[in-house]
């Protein structure tokens, strides 16, 4: 905190959508040279009010005042040219164009008759992506990056003005611990420039490791604002949900039963190679490990999305052949899948009707469906997950990000499998919602269900597990019990280290 | 209190704009011609609408699962031409079936392209286009086909008897749209075509069988085609190769007209009977009005962006878009 | 003998089945020869798709280019390219504009103008027969919109009509796109707009028909409907008495005059500029005297 | 810019692999087949196939700039014809005729106002009301061959200008004044497309519209200058062909904006916007026209014209899936 004229100032800012009044007279200060945490439940409000910065939404009512000047952010553009750079919750990417031509998305640089620079541009772009460590090139298609890859991509755009203030709504969602890393050396250099950061974040560890001040929204209303060094996860917590939570680990292993699910020396093309392991009924099994290292390619070929090269799948000890989702359900496996908007969720229909999606055929009444019964698991889950929404009839796509993931949960928690595949269950999830989670993985295997997490967060993973697979390189590493796993073994598994001494 | 019910309705005349677009037209072509209104034009704007219309059902589901259906006016003639054919040959009680299966198969073959083979629709229902107008010249040597003996059948029921007063096209198109409308609102393969339209991918990892759904939509469109080739054919009696030449254009109208979104995943079926009835009676009213046939297309013209125009206005809560 | 190459390019032939009766007698009729080999082409109603094909033609190096214009002068330039490349042009069906005459060394075809002038005068003679010349109200359905044909058949019409019976009001004109579904919907409405109809003249028998389909479909007796170009369906309706007459015009002759134009152009005979053949008025009183249209 | 991958040129490649294919096909058939003595790939017939390809292919272009921006227009036919009109009749407006020859230039010039002007029409009307462009276009399809028809009622539009006419046909260093056009026209697009800011920004919004917007480019704009790019090259088209030809029937023109739209997808340009290529396109066109050209060279029917030309669609479309295939073990969705 170099000086006391804030970098940006937001007062009484109000925004209704028809039926939600989702930031309700909601103030904030932002200095420079400070990175300034924003934390709120699922649908708090906190995307709503950066949007509202950053020029994609016009508020109803109240001011924004960038350096003490009152002014009106008319268009993203503008916000940009005042200053203030948005790295969306979302990746907002053109995928067909090279990771050049994304990050200066909006502003080539230009030669005569409106000529791209192709030679500044590139070069420039070199000098972001240098100082982020990546490993690909300004001319690399943005499609064939891989989801971390690609919001590596977002998070250079912040580089690349010089921004008063730089807001990251989740920008961690998708990223692994390595480039964690690199984001928060780009955050501190930021800071050290004097640049105001706003950082949105459902990850305690996070929140308390860099920031400076947090502020928080409850049901779009303003909550007060914490210096990060005086005070507690406990307090914080409260102020976000208004109770206590209790974080305390409590491992209850269930009987654990008999094998659920076998994989053999599975392959498939590049993506991984000779994969085996087993889950048992009343097991959780995480799998952990850097990105592109297979976990998903693996659980899409166990759902039936991905042919195998070779290996076997044995589902209760008998040798099965998945080939479509159709028959994944129909013996009793669900994915949750990593990529909500593009693959968990219609996001035009209503709530109810994506829930249950799945299950549609089953619900019958005489020729037609019965909705009654739809309504039934609706509420049950909305419940259950507290999903917070006026309404099943609500389009999904309206829903705040935390809350369309437990919409997709729900959807595959409804089916009531045998074998469920939760990959990344809690991206963007807040802390109340994600103990229920938990809470909600470990019942079920306590009920007899096998329940594979596939997660990039470490204490997840340690949290919710019983034993975790370590993979690399498409290969699995070493598999790992709750008592013997250490955070240290566990990373060098991932980084492909192979200890065979350990315990 | 009173200001908010205001603004319902405000709301829901806007969330309507089809029908609001609907009844300003009707009251407006009333007030230029005593006739409009008649019952007897009425129904027969009805009726002459319901070969158009009944396409349209089918365009629909097709249109909502995320695609789009160029071949049904040259598959229409289809129909009909061979209908009227094997009228003559099979008698009509055989015919009628024959030309089903034989439509069907069409349909089911573009099912089999665009779901299963994955080709996209708009350039194979083109090609189908084409290629069945060249099955159609074909099959009838280029020659208009008609029913030798129109008075000793029983054939020209569907087009030109009645019941219970109403025309049979009338009666037809409505049971067709009720039971489409049911199937779509009500039955689980009527939430796979939205979900299949709203998010493809989202489906197929729902456990939906995507090519399945879409080929069924093309399956029912050929299936509505059919009906139409009935209808057309009873109505007339004997056709040209080119009956339904253009008709593809003017269905999706009417389907974008009830509010169907091209990308998929909206859109229902008694949205379409309104958008079809509107382009009926807006052809007729101008007709009666006495302008020329081409200033129907210019209204046409406007009638379609404004109706779509005030539907997503409504929808998004502000008439003009967002877009800088 | 040497072979003669002979290319044609013909307007739109799947649109209706004068056209397709049209090709059929042509190729018949140059197969039947063997002196004669033909390409035969379609232009699908599209003009530059027609100049393309008399481009190919010429560069085939056919002996004779018969065309049946989509638009009778835009294909001047066409007819001239292929005038300087020395390859005789003969027009069918539809003439092309006067600027082309001078490129095109023959027309053979129906006289469109007077086609229509005819069908006035079958009309009008049917009116003072029945004694109603003086209040008759008649409606006209014209063909596609745009089309040589249609305009002509229109114009003769318009023109004659008001010679033979100056009583006579034509109401309305609509076209009818040479469909019978479009016809039959244009008089829908003009049954509805107009309770006193005397008398129709379609375009040709096909939107004739449709036509009396909806008058039939309304009730409406009475009405006296007279087309062009006699199709098998007009003959039929006269036969039962409720169509009153027509024009009587042949594919086949309109075809096989074509090719024996091109035939007499080549062996170098003295050829008229304008070869009309000839289409006579077809009533019910006259019809037994005519075959019954193959199309 | 992208740097090219085998997969990407196998992909841009399909389109000469068939125009080759085709190229065999209507030689070998065409020995057997074909009356001419000619061979069919003759120089002469060739340098027709250019020329012939050029009215829909000019609109081909200008279709390529929209789809890849994400929208599509199906009124270029009706625009097609309504600046063929405006060309043609103020060619006798009184108050030009004084200029003599001097008319022609400016003719030209309001045709492809005119163009521009529809182009806007539309352009504005996507943007500012937000209508899909599919919708708006249909619409502006049947609107302006309403307007086409008001201008000169159901009769053809005339003006048949030698001088025009010669200038049309001629032919400078072997190729015809269209082709230039046709040629010029796909260098220039080529050239926004792949150089210049405009160009780029049109990709990105085909691509991804909301990340457009959140990046700050006017989206609306860009698209209003695309349809403006259409509107001038469906006037410029017309311009082309009409010189030459110097009559339009009120009804020319329709089915062009499919034709059009089939070309560009055969070159490989996604319907959904974002990717594709201007070469391409000019492949496509080729393609329709040579299978055109080649079936009337071996005197195929109509019957089988239209079969043929409907199914051969389809098997490229085929065709073009294979050759992109995915890898195994590539995502089933
Ligand atoms: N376009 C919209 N239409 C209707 N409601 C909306 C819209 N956008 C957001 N909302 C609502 O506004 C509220 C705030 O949403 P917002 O996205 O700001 O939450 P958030 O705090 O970012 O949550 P998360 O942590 O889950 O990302 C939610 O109730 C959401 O449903
Ligand atoms: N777009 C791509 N093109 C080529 N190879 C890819 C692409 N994306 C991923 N890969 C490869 O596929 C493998 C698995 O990638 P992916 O990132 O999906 O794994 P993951 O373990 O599921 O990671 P995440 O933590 O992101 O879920 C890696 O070998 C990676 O290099
Ligand atoms: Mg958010
Ligand atoms: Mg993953």
């Amino acid at each position: 905190m170099t000086s006391f004229t804030p970098a940006l100032r937001l007062q009484d800012i109000v925004k209704t959508f028809p039926g939600v009044r989702a930031l309700d007279g909601v103030s904030l200060t932002v200095l420079p040279g400070e990175v300034h945490a924003l934390m709120g439940e699922n649908g708090a409000g906190k995307s709503t009010l950066m949007r509202v910065l950053g020029g994609v939404l016009q508020p109803n009512s109240g001011r924004i005042l960038i350096g003490e000047e009152p002014t009106i952010m008319a268009s993203p553009l503008d916000a940009k040219s005042k200053g203030v750079v948005f790295i969306h919750q979302e990746l907002s990417l053109a995928e067909e164009l090279s990771v050049a031509e994304n990050v200066y998305l909006g502003e080539l640089p230009r030669k005569s008759f409106g000529r791209v620079d192709w030679d500044r541009l590139h070069e420039k772009t070199a000098a972001i992506l240098d100082k982020l460590k990546v490993g690909f090139t300004p001319q690399t298609r943005v499609g064939d990056l891989s989801l971390a890859n690609q919001q590596m991509v977002e998070i250079a755009r912040a580089l690349t003005v010089d921004a008063k203030a730089v807001i990251f709504d989740e920008p961690t969602a998708s990223l692994t611990d390595a480039e964690k890393v690199v984001l928060f050396d780009v955050i501190a250099d930021l800071k050290a420039r004097g640049v105001g950061v706003i950082y949105i974040s459902h990850r305690m560890e996070e929140i308390f490791h860099m920031t400076d001040r947090i502020s928080i929204l409850r049901d779009g209303q303003y909550r007060g604002t914490l210096h990060t060094a005086e005070t507690s996860e406990e307090e914080l917590t409260q102020l976000m949900i208004g109770r206590k939570l209790d974080l305390s680990r409590k491992i209850n292993h269930a009987e654990v039963g008999a094998v659920a699910l076998e994989v053999r020396g599975l392959s498939c093309g590049r993506l991984y190679s000779d994969v085996s392991f087993e889950v048992r009924r009343g097991e959780v099994l995480g799998f952990y490990g850097l990105v592109g290292a297979g976990r998903t390619e693996v659980a899409e070929t166990l759902f039936g999305l991905r042919d195998p090269d070779a290996g076997q799948i044995l589902l209760d000890g008998e040798e099965v052949r998945i080939g479509s989702p159709v028959e994944a359900i129909a013996r009793g496996i669900s994915l949750v899948p990593e990529d909500r908007k593009g693959q968990g969720l219609v996001l035009g229909m209503n709530c109810r009707d994506n829930m249950t999606l799945p299950q549609v055929d089953d619900l019958k009444a005489g020729p037609f469906v019965a909705e009654g019964a739809e309504i039934a698991i609706f509420d049950q889950y909305r419940d259950k997950l507290d999903i917070r929404t006026p309404g099943w009839r609500q389009k999904v796509g309206n829903l705040s990000g935390g809350n369309q993931q437990k919409i997709v949960i729900a959807k595959w928690l409804s089916m009531h499998p045998n074998v469920l595949i939760v990959d990344e269950p809690t991206r963007g999830i807040d802390v109340g919602s994600k103990s229920e989670i938990h809470n909600l993985i470990r019942d079920l295997a306590a009920n007899g269900f096998a329940v594979i997490v596939i997660s990039s967060e470490m204490p997840e993973v340690l949290h919710v597990s019983d034993r975790i697979v370590a993979m690399h390189h498409g290969k699995v590493i070493r598999t790992f019990t709750s008592e013997e796993v250490t955070e240290e073994s566990l990373v060098q598994a991932i980084s492909g280290i192979v200890a065979e001494t350990a315990a | 209190m009173a200001e908010m019910t205001k603004r319902d309705v405000g709301q829901f005349l806007a969330r309507q704009g089809i029908l609001v677009a609907f009844v300003i037209f009707i009251i407006g072509f009333t007030l230029a011609n005593q006739r409009f209104l008649a019952v007897d034009n009425v129904l027969g704007v009805i009726r002459s609408s319901a070969i158009l219309g009944v396409m349209a059902l089918g365009v629909t589901f097709v249109v909502i699962s995320g695609n789009l259906d160029l071949s049904v006016g040259s598959m229409m003639s289809f129909s009909t031409i061979v209908v009227l054919d094997l009228h003559d040959k099979i008698g009509p009680s055989l015919a009628i079936p024959a030309m089903f299966a034989m439509t069907m198969c069409l349909g089911a073959l573009i099912g089999f392209l665009v779901g299963y083979l994955k080709l996209n629709s708009l350039i194979v229902t083109l090609g189908m286009l084409s290629a069945i107008h060249g099955l159609t010249l074909t099959y009838s040597g280029g020659k208009n086909m008609d029913i030798a003996d129109k008075e000793g059948t029983w054939f020209s029921l569907f087009g030109q008897g009645s019941a219970l007063g109403i025309p049979v096209p009338i009666l037809m198109f409505a049971l067709l749209a009720a039971l489409l409308s049911l199937l779509l609102a009500k039955t689980a393969f009527g939430r796979k075509v939205y979900a299949v339209g709203g998010n493809g991918v989202a489906a197929t990892f729902s456990g939906i069988r995507r090519a399945r759904v879409v080929f069924l939509t093309y399956v029912i469109s050929s299936f509505c085609v059919a009906c139409a080739g009935l209808l057309q054919a009873s109505r007339s009696m004997g056709s040209q190769n080119t009956v339904g030449q253009g008709l593809e254009l003017e269905v999706l109208a009417a389907v974008i007209l009830g509010g169907a979104s091209l990308l998929g995943g909206s859109g229902t079926v008694f949205k379409t009977v309104i958008g079809v009835l509107i382009l009926g009676f807006i052809q007729n009213g101008l007709l009666l009005v006495g302008l020329e046939f081409y200033v129907q297309y210019v209204v046409t013209w406007v009638i379609i962006i404004l109706a779509v125009w005030l539907d997503i206005a409504a929808n998004r809560g502000r008439l003009w878009s967002p877009i800088a | 003998a040497d072979t003669m190459k002979i290319g044609i390019t013909q307007n739109n032939v799947g649109v209706d089945s004068y056209q397709t009766t049209y090709e059929k007698a042509f190729i018949a009729a140059a197969q039947a020869n063997p002196d004669i080999e033909a390409v035969v082409l379609d232009a699908g109603g599209d003009v530059a798709r027609q100049i393309a094909q008399v481009e190919d033609l010429i560069q085939q190096q056919v002996d004779a280019i018969i065309i049946w214009p989509t638009n009778g002068e835009a294909v001047v330039p066409a007819v001239r390219k292929a005038h300087s490349a020395g390859i005789p042009v003969i027009v069918t069906n539809s003439n092309i504009a006067e600027q082309g005459f001078e490129f095109a060394a023959s027309f053979s075809g129906p006289d469109n103008i007077t086609q229509g002038a005819r069908a006035a005068e079958i009309m009008c003679e049917k009116f003072t027969e029945m004694g109603i010349e003086t209040e008759a109200q008649i409606v006209q359905i014209s063909g596609q919109p745009g089309y040589t044909t249609a305009i002509e058949r229109a114009k003769g019409f318009e023109d004659r009509l008001p010679e033979v019976c100056p009583d006579v009001t034509l109401v309305e004109t609509q076209p009818g796109d040479w469909n019978r579904e479009k016809s039959q919907k244009v008089m829908e409405a003009f049954l509805v707009k107009y309770d006193d109809i005397d008398g129709v003249y379609a375009g040709d028998d096909n939107m004739g028909v449709g036509a009396l389909n909806a008058a039939k479909a309304a009730g409406r007796d009475g009405i006296i409907f007279v087309g062009a170009t006699n199709f098998s369906v007009g003959y039929e309706a006269m036969e039962r008495g409720e169509y009153w007459g027509s024009i009587y015009q042949s594919p086949v002759d309109d075809a096989e005059a074509a090719l024996k134009t091109a035939l007499d152009v080549l062996s170098g005979a003295e050829v008229p500029f304008l070869n009309y053949f000839d289409t006579p008025k077809i009533t019910q009183e006259n019809m037994d005297q005519f075959d019954k249209p193959v199309f | 810019m992208n740097t090219l991958n085998t997969n990407d040129l196998l992909k841009q490649g399909a389109i000469w692999g068939f125009i080759v294919l085709e190229l065999v096909f209507f030689t070998v058939a065409g020995k057997y087949l074909s009356l001419s003595q000619n061979a069919f790939m003759d120089l002469d017939n060739m340098l027709l196939l250019f020329k012939q390809s050029a009215p829909i292919g000019i609109i081909a272009l200008g279709m390529t700039v929209i789809m890849i921006n994400g929208n599509i227009d199906l009124s270029v036919g009706a625009i097609f014809a309504l600046c063929a009109v405006v060309l043609l009749d103020s060619m006798s407006w009184p108050f030009l005729t004084g200029l003599g020859d001097w008319v022609i230039p400016v003719s030209w010039g309001l045709a492809l106002l005119t163009g521009v002007v529809l182009g806007a029409i539309n352009g504005l009307i996507v943007w500012k009301t937000g209508v899909d462009a599919f919708i708006v276009t249909l619409g502006a399809m049947l609107g302006y061959r309403g307007l086409v028809f008001m201008f000169n009622g159901e009769q053809p539009t005339s003006h048949l200008n030698w001088t025009l006419v010669d200038f049309a046909e001629a032919q400078f260093l072997g190729l015809h004044t269209a082709t230039w056009f046709l040629l010029g026209v796909a260098v220039a697009l080529w050239l926004l497309m792949t150089r210049t800011v405009h160009g780029r920004n049109a990709y990105a919004i085909g691509d991804n519209r909301e990340a457009a917007v959140n990046a700050g480019i006017r989206v609306g704009p860009h698209m209003m200058i695309n349809f403006m790019i259409i509107g001038f090259l469906a006037g410029l088209s017309a311009v082309v062909f009409y010189s030459e030809s110097g009559s339009v029937n009120p009804n020319d023109g329709s089915l062009y904006e499919l034709w059009a739209i089939t070309a560009v997808v055969l070159g490989g340009t996604k319907l959904t916007g974002g990717s594709g290529s201007i070469i391409s396109t000019l492949g496509g066109v080729l393609a329709i026209q040579l299978l055109r050209k080649g079936l009337g060279h071996i005197g195929a029917d109509t019957e089988t014209v239209n079969l043929v030309i409907g199914s051969i669609l389809i098997a490229v479309l085929f065709l073009d899936r294979q050759l992109n295939r995915k890898a195994k073990g590539e995502l089933r969705t």
